[in-house]
């Protein structure tokens, strides 16, 4: 849907959010200072700042945290959320194209994903290390598990609703049964699964503390769970704040392609 | 696939035929006899032209021959074999005009000529492909499978006959409601199908626009022999193109009137004398199929 | 001191709490036998008795902060941390429920025969816990370096997973993931053991500060409950190991096997010198706890041990002896 | 998309699934059996029947587990699961329609919706103690913030796609502004809707076990934290089918409810 | 909302005005100009017809008028205010029917007149709800805001109109093409809106269907003095309908040809002698826009 009477002022936007972001730190501020929870739980600003530089090692007084950087931190997970949601990501749609397209697959490995989707992860944690020891691999299939299901439950439900005479057009055209599914049905559906990408990538987010509960460190969720075990929640909270941002430029990215990708969302 | 698309065709054998057809929906928990009892054939390299009121089954009978839908009741053989998939010696021109999104106007049209099709298209591509004359175009035209300059050659005369040319960039929905269906005229020629479906290709276009597609598809079909499937509510486009004019009744559909033309044979056919009592024809069975 | 449990709502009286909000851990130790046999809620016919089931005493420590309970079990790690800036929480410590005994060990694989040996090993252990602390104070005891090793954080399952597979040379932990330990490997060190060297760790009770002020009566009550089900464990340890049984879930010859690996005192016993100790003089667990923040300061994990008085002053000993 | 040759063969459907399942069992016993890792990480079926019995009550020799029975556990965390999910996926849409409609709140309300839905659960699970307690509300609460941004994300990407021209038909035919979000644009929204509701009941579920970390007796997530302590396996195992079957029971409604409310799905 | 829109409509003022109104799209990174200096003027219960090559900007200039699109350049008034956004006062039958997939036939007819848009409407309203006449409806119809049965009596009568009455509860999805630009058709006049803005609202009918609802539209037209912008393809439909007749050129769209006409007015438009003539003009004004 657009607005009848488009007007894109971008500078508005920016300052808009500028200024929500500054309001939010201002609350925080406020609220940390009248102290209405002790700061254990809601650290000031400033603390988590000075934690900041402390652990980023931008001054001299920090030698990071667990002997890494907050840097070092940041990018071990980000390399595991990359692979773990590309793979993810990849095993998704490849699911979803067959859910959706082959109704036998429907049939037998719908409910098989609709089933592994519900399970907990703190609760088959220990079977990945089983299979896959405590190195990178257990949290990279964690993540992978975690970014999977979202995609391939948007995928299939996206193919279902590929209009039937796209299919037809594109047979009638010449294309093989075998040419359908990356010719038209991922195309049509792209809309789709890049909002099951969007949330899958959330999703994998979100369990990246529990990801990095095997050997975590380095790892922004191996940092939070270590500092929020000893109640450092100035760490945890910079943590958070990291893993928030980080979250909010891939997002960016993302709907970035959904844009430039699927230009005919709303007006086809 | 039908076996003989590898095999000269047989220019006498029926292109089409249907034999006790009807279909049936199903919706908002009734039936709906939407064509019953359908006796009907084409041969090859002839034109058949179907009208009738709206909501007759003029759509559903040819998403049947495209092979979209399965007839309730009775056969539909094309080539001599039963339709059971769309397949790529049916080009379709769909009623309204399914455009994929995804792909610019040159996308749309180039769709039917990438290379990986080209095993499934040549024996059919000989005969449709030729667009060359009214329209000026020349050569005869390679499928899939052809070089890249060919299968580009190709595409911009198609342009240039639906008079495309210069928004070949744009996406579908950049268009205008007549723009659109030229295009979707101009995919499903692409390929160069041994039988063309077209529903209502020319609904959409000024009266001027309409007659010089109306000259270009007559001069296509006189060149190549593909057959035609045309469904159009223009009782003059009917008389112009078909060989064969069928008139359905309104719902549910049955033939009310048939009757086999020469007139597209003609170097002039609106000049005919035969024109005007054929339209005139055709514009009673209409009447009488809607009352 | 096996008192008629009719003696308590006397001394509470209608000034007793309207209920009593206990955080429980799944421990095998007294705790467990009060709740099984619901002696608190005879005991205190005037008082709700609420039982909440935690997993960490980092979990008891924040529920107590949110005044979501009264009394809650947590590890003398978190009590330590609890104690000390920047969480200062306002509890004491009225009472040991057990002390960390041979139900946490340093298992290692065949073939390491000493602690020095581990130097270049991967030990793994579930961070923040006493494991933890245990662990280190064991490689401090024998010298090695802590970054002579490499020291792995996982949770006990996953410290089984990953033994099962060979990833780790060696773990410190605790029952019952250290019993399959147990079964192909070597203990090296127990908390029995690191106890006798006074790095005891234990599993203790705390109670929010301004309750025990208020209802000094219904903490009496509780500390005689619990020492109640001591006294059972030593007197009848089939009863007592049929109702941790129960609630753990576990047959009663395993719980039976689990309780003995801890070390439980009664009353008179917690209050000797070496644990809680008696108004005026308080017990060696202050200094333990103390050690322990120091120890964690130096891990950087506090900014600074508070003073021994701390945790000297936050030992319950009035209550104890009360209770006597 | 629909297949062009439709042909329904329930039973078929029905065989295939009882199939696979009876596969999916033969195939968990067989490993099992061949001890390929110890009972401890792969309990066999027929261990996990006998807990399914004795902790089901359905049996005289089993009491249930931690003094519940299974069906007790099984309902409380159902309860939860109603009660977030209700209310995530009803903030969700609210949320997702602002952010669709409302361009000065996509602006403001989007990056802070992107933000809260990377963040780890576990990381702020001691805040909800704090704010809520240790009651029902944290864990409703966990839940809620599991399930309310894929519906808010799926809506708003939905809202986005919205035909522009429904909207101009709508308010041509008289529809106030006021009326376009719910006359036009969640009934048109309504197939990625239900498929980001879906999504969010999954990851509802996989977010059971942490919510129920607290206090969390009865509740099928606190029962196999409780066994994996003490490394009762089959119980775990017990419990994650149980959790997995209701999810299954929850998908097929909503996929009933999918293919009902919006059957226009790749025909229109 | 117009402020006029609650005050009686002055018979001789313009209903429509664009004072050199141009739009300018931007697609595939070029600007694409699709009108031009357009200065028209519609006054009110007049009825525009607006014929001009595929691709002109016919559709532009309708979304322009329906508050749809802002234009790029001049202005837009209608009933002497500018437009700034739809409003219920302009009844719109799209060139694709865009019915509302969830809603059936009947619910997508009944849109307009549920009780909630009451107020919005009842000015508008008094204009164009009658639908008797020719088509042997009768009654003065209630809009939003009246009672259910007069609602339900309403879009009754609009189903017979549209001759969809069999169909009421299918969903546009189970109409064929015709079907469901009919009900597109019901689904404008339902409100009885003070000015109908129609993008070849009969290009998916039949030929006599096509015939029949021209002459319902004029009867309206008549009856109640509703205001008509009628985009068509047709030269005939133009000569029939149109008090005012403008041919646009092809891209960018300008206004090359512009008539009166008194042809609606007439008993038997199609039987005049000026209705030839007038076709005539158009198809040859409509010829130069081509080429
Ligand atoms: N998917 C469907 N479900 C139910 N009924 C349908 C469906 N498609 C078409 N119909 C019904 O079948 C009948 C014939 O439809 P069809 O589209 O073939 O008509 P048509 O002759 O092409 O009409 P038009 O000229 O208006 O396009 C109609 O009455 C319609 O209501
Ligand atoms: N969304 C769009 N983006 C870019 N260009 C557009 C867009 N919509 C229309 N155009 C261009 O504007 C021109 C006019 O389009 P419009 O739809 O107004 O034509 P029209 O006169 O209605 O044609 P038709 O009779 O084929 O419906 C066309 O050349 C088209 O390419
Ligand atoms: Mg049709
Ligand atoms: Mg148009």
């Amino acid at each position: 849907m657009h607005d009848p009477l488009p007007f894109r002022d971008r500078l508005r936007a920016a300052g808009l959010r500028f200024a929500a972001v500054a309001g939010a730190v201002a609350v925080w501020w406020a609220v940390a200072r009248a102290q209405i929870w002790p700061p254990v739980f809601v650290p000031s600003p400033g603390s988590v700042w000075h934690q900041f530089l402390a652990t980023s090692g931008l001054t001299g007084d920090g030698d990071g945290w667990a002997g890494y950087t907050l840097g070092e931190h940041l990018l071990a997970s980000l390399r595991r959320m990359a692979i773990g949601c590309a793979y993810g990501v990849g095993g998704g749609i490849v699911l979803g194209l067959l859910i959706g397209l082959v109704p036998v697959l429907d049939t037998v490995l719908g409910p098989v994903v609709t089933f592994v989707r519900t399970l907990p992860p703190l609760a088959y944690l220990s079977l990945l290390v089983i299979w896959f020891g405590i190195d990178e691999s257990p949290k990279v299939w964690l993540l992978l598990l975690a970014a999977l299901p979202p995609v391939a439950v948007a995928t299939a439900d996206a193919v279902r609703a590929v209009p039937a005479d796209y299919v037809y057009a594109a047979r009638s055209l010449g294309a093989g049964r075998a040419q359908i599914p990356w010719r038209i049905v991922l195309p049509a559906a792209a809309p789709e699964i890049l909002t099951g990408i969007r949330v899958a990538v959330g999703v994998a987010y979100t369990t990246v503390v529990a990801a990095e509960t095997v050997n975590g460190v380095p790892g922004i969720g191996g940092m939070i769970r270590d500092a929020q075990r000893y109640n450092q929640t100035d760490v945890v909270v910079l943590g958070i704040i990291l893993i928030g941002l980080s979250g909010l430029f891939f997002d960016a990215l993302l709907r970035y392609a959904q844009r430039r990708l699927t230009p005919w969302r709303g007006r086809a | 696939m039908p076996p003989e698309l590898d095999t000269p065709v047989r220019a006498a054998a029926d292109a089409v035929a249907l034999t006790g057809v009807g279909h049936t929906y199903r919706a908002a928990g009734r039936d709906i006899i939407a064509l019953d009892g359908i006796d009907l054939s084409v041969p090859a390299g002839g034109a058949l032209a179907i009208v009738g009121p709206s909501g007759c089954g003029k759509s559903t009978l040819l998403r049947m021959v495209a092979g979209f839908l399965r007839p309730s009741a009775g056969r539909v053989l094309v080539h001599g074999a039963e339709v059971t998939a769309p397949g790529p010696d049916r080009g379709v021109v769909f009623q309204q005009p399914r455009l994929f999104p995804w792909l610019s106007v040159r996308g749309n049209i180039a769709f039917g000529l990438s290379g990986a099709f080209g095993l499934r298209n040549t024996s059919g591509g000989a005969r449709a492909s030729g667009l060359r004359g009214a329209s000026g175009l020349r050569g005869a035209f390679g499928l899939g499978g052809r070089p890249r300059a060919e299968r580009e050659a190709r595409v911009a005369e198609l342009l240039d006959l639906v008079g495309l040319a210069d928004v070949a960039r744009l996406k579908p929905y950049e268009l205008s409601g007549g723009m659109q269906q030229r295009a979707a005229i101009a995919r499903a020629l692409a390929p160069g199908p041994r039988l063309l479906l077209l529903d209502e290709p020319f609904a959409a276009l000024d009266a001027l626009t309409r007659e010089r597609l109306q000259d270009e598809l007559r001069a296509l079909w006189r060149r190549t022999g593909t057959t035609i499937l045309l469904v159009t509510h223009s009782v003059d486009e009917a008389a112009f193109l078909g060989t064969r004019i069928v008139v359905l009744s309104a719902r549910p559909g049955r033939i009310i009137h048939q009757e086999d033309s020469t007139l597209p044979y003609a170097d002039q056919p609106r000049a005919e004398a035969e024109f005007t009592a054929t339209r005139t024809r055709i514009l009673e069975a209409v009447q009488a199929a809607v009352h | 001191a096996d008192d008629e449990p009719a003696a308590a709502p006397g001394a509470s009286g209608a000034a007793g709490p309207k209920q009593l909000r206990i955080g429980y851990q799944l421990i095998p130790n007294g705790d467990l036998i009060v709740k099984d046999q619901g002696w608190l809620e005879a005991a205190l016919p005037g008082t709700k008795v609420v039982w909440s089931k935690f997993d960490s005493g980092g979990d008891v420590n924040t529920a107590i902060i949110a005044g979501a309970i009264d009394i809650g079990l947590a590890g003398s790690s978190p009590v330590a941390r609890g104690l000390a800036a920047p969480l200062n929480i306002p509890y004491a410590v009225p009472w040991i429920f057990d002390v960390i005994g041979d139900n946490e060990a340093l298992v290692v694989k065949p073939g390491i025969d000493s602690v020095a040996a581990l130097a270049g090993k991967k030990v793994a252990t579930p961070f923040a816990s006493t494991s933890h602390y245990s662990l280190l104070a064991a490689l401090a005891a024998a010298g090695v370096p802590e970054s002579g090793l490499k020291i792995i954080d996982l949770e006990p399952p996953e410290i089984q997973a990953a033994w099962q597979r060979g990833d780790i040379d060696g773990a410190y932990v605790w029952t019952p993931v250290l019993a399959e330990l147990r079964k192909q490997g070597k203990v090296l060190v127990t908390s029995r053991d690191l106890a006798g060297q006074g790095k005891l760790t234990a599993d203790l009770a705390v109670v929010r500060k301004d309750f025990l002020a208020q209802y000094p009566a219904a903490v009496k009550t509780w500390l005689r409950q619990q020492d109640r089900a001591v006294k059972l464990t030593r007197s009848d340890k089939a009863a007592a190991a049929a109702s941790i049984g129960k609630q753990l879930n576990l047959s009663p010859d395993e719980a039976a096997a689990q309780l003995a690996e801890l070390v439980l005192l009664d009353l008179s016993e917690q209050a000797g010198a070496d644990y809680l100790g008696k108004p005026g003089a308080p017990g060696k667990l202050a200094e333990n706890l103390h050690s322990a923040a120091e120890f964690l300061t130096a891990q950087k994990k506090l900014t600074g041990a508070p003073d021994l008085a701390v945790y000297q002053s936050a030992l319950a000993v009035q209550a104890l002896a009360d209770a006597a």
